[in-house]
């Protein structure tokens, strides 16, 4: 086995990482720490995967570990289950997350139902880019959510920041049930996001969101790159009076109800955010929890931001136009303060 | 009522794994195995309307040589052994690696004592110790699961070898060719059964040629052979898979309904020229097998199917279901009184 | 080719059809009345189908018409359209809808897209059986609308009457978009949706929904099985003094918002009842369009009755357990009513 | 700002098709276009981070055999031919089908007077009258398309045939598998092309047969050739496959980066040795495809990107698209007063 190579041992050395290494170092971490986590994907071994996420694994880890793949998503998502009830940790990589579609079979109807079915539990992870902004037109651009959001028996994971993909990442491969987690293209390698993390073995847990700005009139409900674009519209809507939470999912499936609704119970206005498009995105689920638990805190509509109903334009002009803007949740939030 | 474990384990449900080792009495288990098998497709047959089965019950028509296909394994019943996909509620493989009858029978008839509780469909039945994994919906499917059982062995370095029972129809499907050349690319100690099994009354699309070929797949054709030659023949292709040869198709020629288990009687009378296992044993194994299958059905009508609530049981790890609020008590709306429709009293 | 055989000449014959014969009916009417409908499916022609919607095609409409396909949904799926594209109107048969999911890539990436591509309008159906109740177990009883109301470009249509599969058939197999239609196997020859339909060519136009039952205290929004099911609690519920509407929405994508908000805004109170699960269920975009249109009209949380959150269970008790049944409509109805 | 069609015909979009009836100028053609296709690639290569390329834009790396492959179809421009898919952005088939090096570069740089308006990626491009069915994501896909494509011709017994261009690592998908084994059943008149393009950094997962052998495929491979042969050779494919041989397998063995457009010039020779086609025509026609791409770029240079609101164009037929909310004038809220974030006040 060859040297811990420099771009996974950042945190080591104290430095700060990109979204992308922070990942590069989860699963080099987990890799080290469990032998039965392995990677499956297709060019991921010597070519380093499409974005260089596993770079010198193959050389480190060997080709047992580190498996190049056939193009065929379905079948190599299908032969982790396999290996994920012989005991192994598989960590798939789908090069684009858009490509996830050709397995939405065997993790729809084998992978996710195996714990009901009796026939166990199955801990694997499928992680991959996903999100637009990055003019990779209609088939590399896409959030897959809400593909698999209605599937009982998933988990989806989507950071928003370096840190939280480090430690989600590594809780997703310690857990016992399948993962889908999503990395948002347009965070890999943010030089905004770069932070120094912790150098021991933290973890993030699955399924709580995170406050990443407290405020007291208005809720937004967001996960992914609409973090920070919800930062920054919670900025501007200071000067107009408006004091704003905004809440980072993380974990979109399960969803962290209790914290959506401690929320909107203290603001009582909810705008919910997401890049993914409007019609069955995850906005509605919310609303309709929202209306379970805390219909009588609301003093205005709950409302949203989101994608326009449409496959990801590829012209910079059109996908701009296409995806939510800051000024989009301004719009919004000023509706909602004065409502 | 117990609803079912997470992963089923032979300790927790029915009698310890009837799979004996390899060796004396390894024909006298697969004969006894093989009238078991024998006797309950007949006994589905006769159940079918009376119990809801599930539709893939019809995929039981497997034949003889199922029996010995898996009986050329090795089948342990401690988590060590070889592991197995024995298709959709195909009793055969099911009871060489190591199920009874009555376990079986619990479960396609989807009794409350059965090793999902009732809730699978199909032979969604994984049992670790026996290495039976449980199959899915679409044909294909498994034989993408078992190429990563398969890769598993490699990569741990054990000995070890995975076996699929696919339909022949189920080479049309695009996750099947995806299965087997990622289980070909890996030399993956995989055997894949293309078995001659029901149809829904329509002939098979023809497969001109060889459709493991482009894969460099070794084929192995079983016609109407005798089940000792086929046990060896399928020996030989496990020990080719499992010495780097990587995957072998086996795909079995269809016999008329009538020959589907005349394997067996071949067998017997091979045992008997041949003296290969006592003439009593030999005579009054047919009858104890079919024993142990009326005792399993007389058994079994006393099972009772699951209670409802046992629905309930979770999809992920470590999650609390509770009942649909509209089956509890609901509570009062009031202004600004938190509401929890979804469960009791928020506080 | 053969005359037209009893089971499709029952409307000519001025005898009632079930919601099966009405579909046959349908198909067998577009085939005659238009050369370029075809179909593709497996075990169609000459088994005529799992459920023999299309007996004796084959014989009538010869085997370039009616297609017997190997077990391949994607592959036929991507061929029909391919067929679409060269001016064919393709009728895609799903053996059970669960199986649609292998054909998930091409349906969301391919033909949901090739309007918006400037690949042009791909005409044709994808139709088959769904939901639970049949013993089906996990692989033969779901519902699939959640899988592709997130896709821009699809239409959605889910009839509950046999008048409704009739007419809205006639009109997916003549729209310029691709429709998944579907069709609950409970309602096939329910001996209660037996009905004269009247011996002309008509047709029900996709994108509205239908009242089911006027009433001025409560909306339930509802569809296909759970339509039956809603119109028994209304009756029930009458005698607490409740007045249920009932909209059946037919299609689901589009959604009829229109109609939708216009039932809320007479009610003020909103129930939203599906047979498929609960998570990411078609009712919470129904809660956001509401919440956008209709907030100030709201008398009470919008309240859903669902399936629960696992697969479909495969033993009778559980799956009746598992399925929304009238009393929880009648104790939903009950709370809302009060409220 | 033109936002492009719903489906993109030669009249609307650039001049009428630049192809010819098969016939004396068809090796002219050939050329023409050939050398165009040449020049595309390296201009390709020229503006690449100056403007956006779609991902799939290495993919153009195909060579002079698919300008003759293309040429060996009935390419007719008024929707009575043959079709083809050329591959993500692939040139030389678009153009041999009778696109514009301009076209071209429009669809693939986004350009709002593109034939979508900039909104598809790839070579997202259909042209009915032209023959051409626009490619979309996953390898393999677009067998299936093209299978169905065949099929339709053969249904309505018209003598047209299918093109398909395909990488080789396609045949690793299922995708591809489902569409070749359903184009075999069905005897379609498909041609599906295996070309040897990019592939990022990793070799090919061996295929060690053939893969459409399964399905009875006939299989032609294709190793330097003169052009003039291949063209006789996949002209004979054609046939084949419309006489009712199914579906016809073309596996182009790949070529060095160098001898990639050798063919051209080997034809160039051929042509003015057997004197086929005029000196003069022969010596200006390099100078002047390069000159029409050159012009182009510059055109091209000159061409505006859509607007934004173009992202609305319909996804379904007849639907009204209206702008997000937020970028309209929000309403006022009151109480009980009609809200409509969507658009416009409710009455
Ligand atoms: C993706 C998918 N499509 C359709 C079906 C329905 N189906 C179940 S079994 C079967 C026939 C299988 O034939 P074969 O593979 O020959 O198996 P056999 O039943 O003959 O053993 C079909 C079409 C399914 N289960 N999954
Ligand atoms: C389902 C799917 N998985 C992955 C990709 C990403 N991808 C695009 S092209 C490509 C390689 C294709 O190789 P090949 O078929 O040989 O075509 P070439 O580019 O070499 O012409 C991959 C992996 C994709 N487009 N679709
Ligand atoms: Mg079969
Ligand atoms: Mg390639």
């Amino acid at each position: 086995m060859s040297e811990r190579p420099p771009h996974v041992s950042k945190t080591q050395a104290g430095e700060p990482v990109t979204f992308l290494e922070a990942i590069s170092e989860a699963l080099w971490e987990e890799m080290e720490r469990d032998e039965s986590v392995f990677l499956l994907g297709e060019d991921i071994g010597i070519y380093g995967g499409a974005f260089k996420v596993t770079r010198d694994f193959l050389d480190h880890f060997g080709s047992g570990r580190v498996v190049d793949t056939p193009i065929s998503e379905g079948g190599f998502t299908g032969a982790a289950a396999g290996a994920a009830h012989m005991g192994l940790r598989p960590v798939v990589e789908i090069q684009f997350m858009d490509f996830i579609s050709p397995a939405y079979d065997v993790i729809t109807n084998y992978i996710a139902t195996s714990r009901y079915r009796g026939s166990g539990a199955l801990p694997l992870v499928i992680r991959g880019p996903v999100g637009g902004g990055n003019r990779g037109g209609p088939f590399h651009s896409q959030n897959v959510e809400m593909a698999f959001f209605h599937t009982p028996g998933l988990k989806i994971v989507y950071p928003s920041t370096a840190r939280d993909a480090k430690g989600l990442l590594k809780s997703a491969v310690r857990d016992d049930d399948p993962v889908l987690f999503e990395e948002h293209k347009g965070l890999y390698r943010a030089p905004y996001l770069r932070e120094v993390l912790p150098d021991d073995d933290f973890v993030v847990p699955i399924g709580e969101a995170r406050v990443a700005r407290e405020g007291s009139d208005l809720t937004i409900v967001t996960y992914g790159m609409m973090v920070h674009r919800a930062l920054d519209a919670a900025r501007l809507l200071e000067s107009d009076g408006i004091d704003v939470e905004v809440l980072d999912l993380r974990t979109l499936l399960p969803l962290d109800e209790a914290r959506i609704v401690a929320s909107v119970q203290k603001t009582g206005k909810l705008l919910i955010v997401h890049e993914d498009t409007r019609t069955g995105g995850i906005a509605g689920e919310i609303a309709m929890r929202v209306n379970e638990r805390a219909f009588e805190w609301l003093d205005g509509p709950i409302l949203r931001v989101t994608s326009i109903d449409s496959p990801v334009p590829y012209s910079s002009s059109l996908e701009d136009y296409f995806l939510p803007a800051v000024e989009d949740i301004v719009t919004a939030g000023r509706y909602l303060g004065r409502y | 009522m117990p609803a079912g474990g997470e992963s089923v384990t032979s300790g927790q449900y029915g009698p310890a794994p009837r799979v004996s080792a390899n060796g004396a009495t390894r024909l006298e288990d697969l004969l006894f195995c093989g009238f078991q098998a024998e006797a309950l497709v007949e006994s589905l047959a006769e159940i079918e309307g009376e119990v809801s089965l599930p539709p893939e019950a019809g995929a039981t028509q497997v034949d003889a040589r199922a029996v010995a296909i898996a009986f050329a394994m090795e089948r342990r019943g401690d988590g060590t052994g070889d592991v197995c996909c024995p298709g959709p509620a195909a009793p055969a493989p099911t009871l060489a690696f190591g199920a009874t009858p009555l376990e079986y029978l619990r479960h396609v008839t989807g009794r409350g004592t059965g090793p999902n509780g009732g809730r699978g469909g199909g032979l969604s039945w994984t049992d670790k110790p026996r290495g039976l994994i449980g199959a899915g919906g679409p044909p294909g499917t498994m034989t993408q699961v078992m190429a990563g059982a398969a890769m598993a062995f490699r990569s741990r370095g054990e000995p070890g070898a995975a076996l699929v029972f696919e339909g022949g129809r189920a080479a049309d499907t695009g996750g099947w060719h995806e299965g087997l050349n990622l289980a070909a690319a890996q030399r993956a100690p995989l055997l894949v059964v293309m078995s001659a099994r029901r149809d829904p009354g329509v002939p098979h699309l023809p497969h001109r040629g060889d459709p493991g070929e482009a894969y460099g797949v070794t084929l192995l054709t079983l016609h109407d052979e005798p089940l000792i030659e086929l046990l060896d023949q399928v020996g030989e292709a496990r020990s080719h898979a499992l010495g780097g040869g990587g995957p072998v198709l086996i795909r079995l020629v269809p016999l008329e309904t009538e020959a589907r288990w005349r394997g067996l009687h071949g067998l017997v009378e091979a045992c008997r020229a041949q003296g290969l296992v006592p003439e009593a044993v030999l005579d009054e194994l047919p009858g104890r097998a079919k024993g142990d299958v009326a005792h399993a059905l007389r058994r079994l009508s006393r099972e009772p199917y699951p209670d409802g609530p046992d629905a309930l049981v979770p999809v992920l790890a470590g999650e609390d279901r509770i009942p649909p609020w509209t089956r509890q008590d609901p509570v009062e709306p009031g202004n600004r009184t938190p509401l929890n429709p979804v469960g009791g009293l928020v506080v």
